[in-house]
């Protein structure tokens, strides 16, 4: 059985006295959608930095694909296949649609400063390669009257998409999504699942963390995080019908 | 006879420090009232030794008179740097590195601003009390640097007063602590900004005034007075203005103490080496809370 | 036909006229109530530092140019045409000097180059002139060896290592002392200070107890006074061009003698140092309140003119314009600038002191020609010690 | 490049200096040597976002080294060429590691502590840079038989130098390199994410610009044959940060139109004293306020809005 792409064992993390993760621990299998729910204040944002490496955590551990993430920065876990969205999507304002796409398939190529500046054939090679990628991507996701448009004039559903888009041009085998669905309407939320769908059929693993319960239906196991806490996990039918969930979500 | 050595070193440690402490407090009420750090803060300190030191040649003022030429001189730049140049850049939500440009174009523009009209020359004012020196364990201090000292004293004493007894003073740490916050509850934050402008200004200019009869300013002098006084609010941590005091003067005794232990030539190497150890290893500042972002 | 020529008596008159016009200027010689000199003027490039620090020179040795290029010109300048010195401000910086020396040469087309007073910017001035082996003369002492390779670039001050001799013989054989300081500064000062060291082999009996620097242009200087007053000296040598270290002497309560190097002496800088310009001895040349008897006439001349007493920089610049002058007026007008330059290698008199330009110091300065001031309650006073040998 | 402007543009330039008097070649051979300079602190500032006013210390490297190599070891200018950028590279590379994880206003004033930190070094250490005496007689260069002894031929070789080095930070820029430090200036994390060594991106960025840095000081002593620490002071440092935002920072020809603006302005205005530097100071404080893009930027911006005015049919709402 191959190793969880994410296996994440008894993480506690603490503001300056105020505890916000006590002992969290949950897998995601390889090749699956898991879904990670919870109110907002219950360390869902803190746990995903953890998660990707922008904090580092007090207590527990993080294992991906088998090997121990403490010492990887976000670069390092990047460049294995691990890439996160953010709750506001973040885009590179001044580039175009394309050079946005173009950025996030660098990091299929090596050349350095020094092969770009004389423009040596293995830097013009990787510009071909990262523009031939981009323009992939572009027809995949269907940007392509977007293509010259810069960033910044893009809706705040485009931005989503364009995100979604960058990520993919880097071949990630592990896709952390932070609140995608969150201002989208129920439409574009169907849509997004079926994207993530697709991604998923293609074996890419995905980490969805929402509050957002109709986009939840596409993971095959749920975790509620309360309080800092996993209170519960299963599939997403069982949650809504768990006591406890259903206290602490519906307040019944 | 060593002893006197250090004695003198911590002297004048003391007294070099609590300018840089002066002009770090100014950087300080900047930043916690706006966010910029004001590297024209030096040039603001020359600006108030040169409208003085005018005031008293060409305009024949006495020396208290043109002290306080000087001092309300500083206050008028700091609003004027904020209404006109500050605003719209404000308003335009410019990035941090514009402020910076912004802030150095103030500082070249002053320092060549003083070269033009005053020449190349050194200027120096008349001490507060008499020139003579004190004798201190075989070693000296100058009256005026004591009246320096007490100086500083009273304008940390005040600082401390205003900002936390006058509503003026606290309307002021409300919008610089949380700038929506405070507008939510009618302070107008904009007026609070200029306002703090204002304060950077006078203690930047005071600091000129206390400085001028120690050592004789020069137009190319405020890009190193800004810099000592980033060391000081650095060390002491930005956050809180107070804590340059303690920047500063521990800033002045490494000087000086470099100086004896060292050599004189390694005074401003040692200094700012300080200054990029504790922006690498301890950005908040020996002092300061954990609260700044940035370093 | 001869009649009419002749006729009319006003045309006879007014050719006459012309010749007897003809014949006075050309064997009237007498320099002083010759004609004012008229025409073309003969340009001279200056470059001396009006302003910065180096100003306490720079201002002196102007005031000695123009009172010598009035001289010059009331006595008939140069074959007849006055001479015109076109005086730029380096502004005691190096790019400043070279830019206003590429100027004048190439753009003026100079004759010659006076100027700077400082090390650093003569060494600037010195690469655009050397090439072209145009005469240039400097108000300053040799400092570096690279100056010893350019031998159109002549000096009338005192190389540094004769400055420093001349330091040593008073502390040696006038005051006779062991224990001495020294607090110079990071350019000038450091330049006499390598002298110091490198003939200190010379005077066993002295020892360097102290040996303090600063950087140009620093302002506090107390706590290295206050080092150099720790190791109780006899006698304190400051190297400097500025007031501060004398200052900061006074301030640490130093009570020995100061033995001070020739570029601190100027009044600009007596005024900077107040009321520190108190025992404070200084070999150099000219103590204009007591002048050495050849030196009398000088002294006349600018105390007319300024209503002030001169010093060291206000002769050199005197003599500057004096040897330029002499060397154009003894080569033929269309003489190359290289022929100019090799007349001036010969011995000069000088108001400031003798000088042979053959030396390979390109200046021939002797350490006899050293007179010593004392400034007293900031009035300079000339001592008879002289050196003897 | 669009062929025909950029022939007579190379026309222009090359007989430029048989037209203009000696000092204005002196001078645009100055703007040459600023250029390259400026290209360095543009790509740091106009690509990356970085405030750098450490410039000064790399082009007074670049100028030590060419005057040590070549006047007292008594080795060829060229050697003194490359152990100036060697040189300039490496302090870079172990300056730039720790103090690149800094950023805004706290990584500006860390460069400006280097830069005064290293004006104090090379006061001191007489023994190597001379101090304030520094070091003369710096032999003049040799090219194929010519010795660039005068201006005029001194431009050529200084201008097609400037020339190699924009095209070298042309393609950095039109390359992986510089889209990646074009995502990394617009955000951080995101750059992050997407496996961009933001870090090791900026230390490289900021030792090519040393790089260019120490060539430009190596052109500088050959020309002036001599070089001493007053001129590598702190005003220089800021002169360097003005070249591109003056002229436009994220253009190659923006640097360019800011190192002849540098150049020509105090000449401009020599006839008022030190009147130049109070110019400068303005020029940035408008600049920074109303033309962020600089000269050549805000031109272009001015050219692309008439340019949509004259193609917008009329009706049809400005898109």
């Amino acid at each position: 059985m191959t190793a969880p792409a994410l296996d994440v064992r008894g993480i506690g993390h603490a503001f300056g006295g105020l505890t916000v993760l006590t002992n969290v621990s949950f897998e995601v299998p390889a090749g699956r959608i898991v879904g990670l729910i919870g109110p907002n204040g219950s360390g869902k944002s803190t746990l995903f930095n953890i998660l990707n490496g922008f904090l580092v955590p007090q207590s527990g551990s993080v294992m991906m694909a088998g090997n121990d993430t403490r010492a990887m920065s976000v670069e390092a876990r990047s460049r294995v296949g691990m890439v996160r969205t953010f709750q506001t999507p973040r885009v590179f304002e001044h580039l175009s649609v394309q050079d946005n796409i173009m950025v996030g398939a660098c990091k299929l190529t090596r050349s350095g400063a020094l092969s770009n500046m004389l423009s040596l054939p293995r830097a013009r090679r990787d510009l071909a390669l990262m523009r031939e990628v981009a323009e992939a991507v572009i027809e995949r996701f269907g940007l392509q009257r977007l293509r010259e448009v810069p960033a910044a004039k893009l809706t705040s559903g485009q931005r989503r998409m364009l995100e979604l888009a960058r990520a993919y041009a880097g071949k990630p085998q592990l896709l952390l999504l932070d609140e995608p669905s969150s201002g989208l309407n129920t439409a574009e939320v169907e849509a997004l699942g079926k994207w993530l769908q697709t991604f998923n059929d293609e074996g890419m693993t995905l980490l969805l963390v929402s509050h957002d319960m109709q986009l939840m239906n596409i993971a095959s196991v749920v975790n509620v995080l309360y309080f800092g806490e996993i209170i519960a996990s299963g599939p997403m039918a069982e949650m809504q019908r768990n006591p406890r969930v259903r206290e602490v979500y519906l307040g019944m | 006879m060593f002893s006197s050595l250090v004695v003198q070193a911590i002297l004048s440690g003391v007294t070099n420090g609590v300018i840089y402490a002066l002009i770090g407090m100014g950087i300080a009420v900047i930043y916690k009232g706006s966010g910029v750090i004001n590297a024209a803060q030096g040039e603001f300190s020359l600006i108030g030794a040169v409208v003085a030191v005018f005031a008293m040649k060409a305009a024949g003022f006495s020396y208290p008179i043109a002290f306080i030429a000087g001092a309300v001189f500083g206050i008028l730049l700091g609003i004027v740097v904020d209404v006109v140049l500050v605003r719209p850049m404000v308003r335009r939500k410019a990035d941090e590195d514009a402020f910076l440009l912004l802030t150095i174009g103030i500082a070249f523009a002053i320092s060549a601003g003083v070269l033009f009209f005053a020449g190349r020359d050194y200027f120096t004012l008349p001490s507060i009390g008499s020139d003579g020196v004190a004798i201190v364990f075989d070693a000296t201090i100058r009256y005026h640097a004591i009246w320096v000292i007490v100086a500083c004293a009273a304008i940390v004493a005040a600082l401390r007063f205003f900002y936390r007894k006058t509503s003026f003073g606290l309307a002021m740490m409300a919008a610089s602590i949380d700038a929506d916050g405070a507008a939510t509850t009618g302070i107008n934050v904009a007026a609070m900004r200029t306002a703090t402008y204002g304060m950077g200004g006078l203690l930047g200019a005071l600091a000129g005034l206390l400085v001028a009869p120690i050592v004789p300013i020069s137009y190319y002098m405020g890009l190193v007075l800004t810099l000592k006084g980033f060391c000081a609010a650095m060390i002491g941590g930005l956050t809180n203005p107070m804590g340059a005091i303690v920047g500063g003067i521990i800033l002045g005794l490494v000087e000086s103490l470099a100086i004896v232990f060292i050599a004189s030539a390694y005074k401003d190497v040692v200094a700012f080496s300080v200054l990029l150890v504790i922006m690498i290893l301890v950005p908040q500042g020996i002092l300061g809370r954990r609260g700044r972002k940035g370093g | 036909m001869a009649r009419r020529w002749m006729g009319t008596p006003a045309r006879a008159l007014a050719v006459s006229a012309v010749c007897a016009l003809f014949t006075t200027t050309l064997f009237t010689h007498t320099p002083s109530h010759a004609q004012q000199a008229t025409g073309e003027p003969i340009k001279i490039g200056a470059i001396l530092a009006i302003t910065g620090p180096g100003a306490g020179l720079g201002v002196p040795t102007r005031n000695g140019v123009l009172l010598a290029e009035k001289a010059v010109n009331a006595a008939g300048g140069v074959r007849g045409r006055p001479i015109k010195v076109i005086i730029e401000d380096d502004a005691s910086n190096p790019d400043n000097a070279r830019t206003k020396a590429n100027a004048l040469v190439h753009n003026e087309k100079v004759v010659g180059l006076i100027g700077p007073s400082q090390v650093a910017q003569i060494v600037a001035a010195g690469a655009i002139t050397d090439p072209l082996k145009l005469p240039h003369i400097v108000p300053a002492g040799l400092s570096v060896p690279v100056e010893r390779d350019r031998k159109c670039v002549y000096h009338v001050l005192p190389p540094q290592d004769l400055n420093a001799r001349a330091l040593m013989e008073y502390a040696a054989n006038a005051m006779k002392i062991k224990r001495v300081g020294v607090l110079h500064d990071s350019g000038y000062g450091n330049v006499v200070m390598g002298a110091l060291k490198a003939i200190s082999s010379s005077y066993p009996g002295i020892e360097f107890v102290a040996i303090e620097k600063f950087e140009i242009g620093a302002t506090d200087v107390t706590t290295q006074a206050a080092k150099v007053r720790a190791s109780n000296p006899e006698a304190v040598m400051v190297i400097a061009t500025s007031g501060t270290p004398f200052r900061a002497v006074k301030q640490v309560r130093i009570e020995v003698p100061v033995i001070a190097a020739i570029g601190s002496s100027s009044y600009e800088y007596v005024k900077a140092m107040g009321e520190s310009a108190d025992n404070v001895i200084i070999p150099e040349f000219l103590v204009g309140e007591d002048p050495l008897p050849d030196q009398k006439a000088f002294v006349e001349m600018y105390r007319k003119e300024y209503n002030l007493t001169p010093k060291n920089f206000e002769a050199a610049g005197w003599d500057l314009v004096q040897f330029m002058v002499a060397a154009l007026k003894a080569t033929p007008a269309d003489a190359k600038p290289a022929e100019i330059c090799e007349w001036l290698r010969r011995p000069h008199k000088g108001v400031l002191a003798d000088y042979d330009f053959r030396d390979a110091d390109l200046t021939g300065m002797k350490l006899t020609s050293f007179v010593y001031s004392k400034l007293i309650k900031g009035q300079y006073t000339r001592l008879p010690f002289r050196v003897s040998k | 490049m669009r062929r025909p402007w950029l022939i007579v543009l190379v026309v222009v330039w090359a007989l430029l200096p048989w037209v203009l008097g000696r000092h204005h070649v002196d001078l645009l051979v100055f703007a040459a040597i600023y250029t390259i300079a400026g290209l360095g602190v543009g790509l740091l500032l106009g690509h990356c976002g970085i405030v750098t006013l450490a410039q000064s210390v790399f082009y007074a490297m670049g100028a030590y080294a060419s005057a040590i190599i070549t006047v007292n070891l008594k080795l060829p200018a060229s050697l003194g060429f490359v152990v100036g950028m060697i040189a300039s590279g490496v302090i870079a590379l172990a300056l730039g590691w720790p103090v690149l994880r800094l950023t805004g206003f706290f990584l500006a004033v860390a460069t400006l502590a280097l830069a005064m930190i290293a004006n104090a070094l090379f006061f001191e250490w007489d023994w190597l840079t001379g101090g304030t005496v520094g070091i003369g007689a710096i032999p003049k260069l040799g090219l194929f038989g010519f010795v660039l002894d005068t201006p005029l031929t001194f431009y050529y070789f200084a201008w097609v130098v400037a020339a190699i080095a924009m095209l070298l930070v042309h393609n950095l820029v039109a390359g992986r390199t510089g889209l990646a430090m074009r995502g990394m200036r617009d955000s951080l994390d995101a750059a992050r994410v997407l496996a961009i060594d933001v870090h090791g991106l900026r230390v490289t960025i900021f030792v090519v610009c040393a790089v260019l840095g120490g060539v430009s000081g190596s052109l500088f002593a050959h020309y002036t044959g001599y070089v001493s620490v007053a001129s590598f002071t702190i005003d220089k440092a800021i002169l360097f940060l003005l070249i591109p935002v003056l002229g436009g920072a994220a253009s190659i020809p923006g640097v360019v139109v800011g190192a002849l603006f540098i150049t020509f302005v105090p000449e401009l205005l020599s006839k008022l004293g030190d009147f130049h530097g109070i110019v400068f100071g303005l020029a940035l404080i408008v600049v920074v306020i109303a033309a962020p893009h600089g000269i050549v930027g805000t031109i272009r911006q001015w050219r692309k809005r008439a340019l949509d005015e004259s193609t917008a049919t009329p009706g049809e709402a400005n898109k």
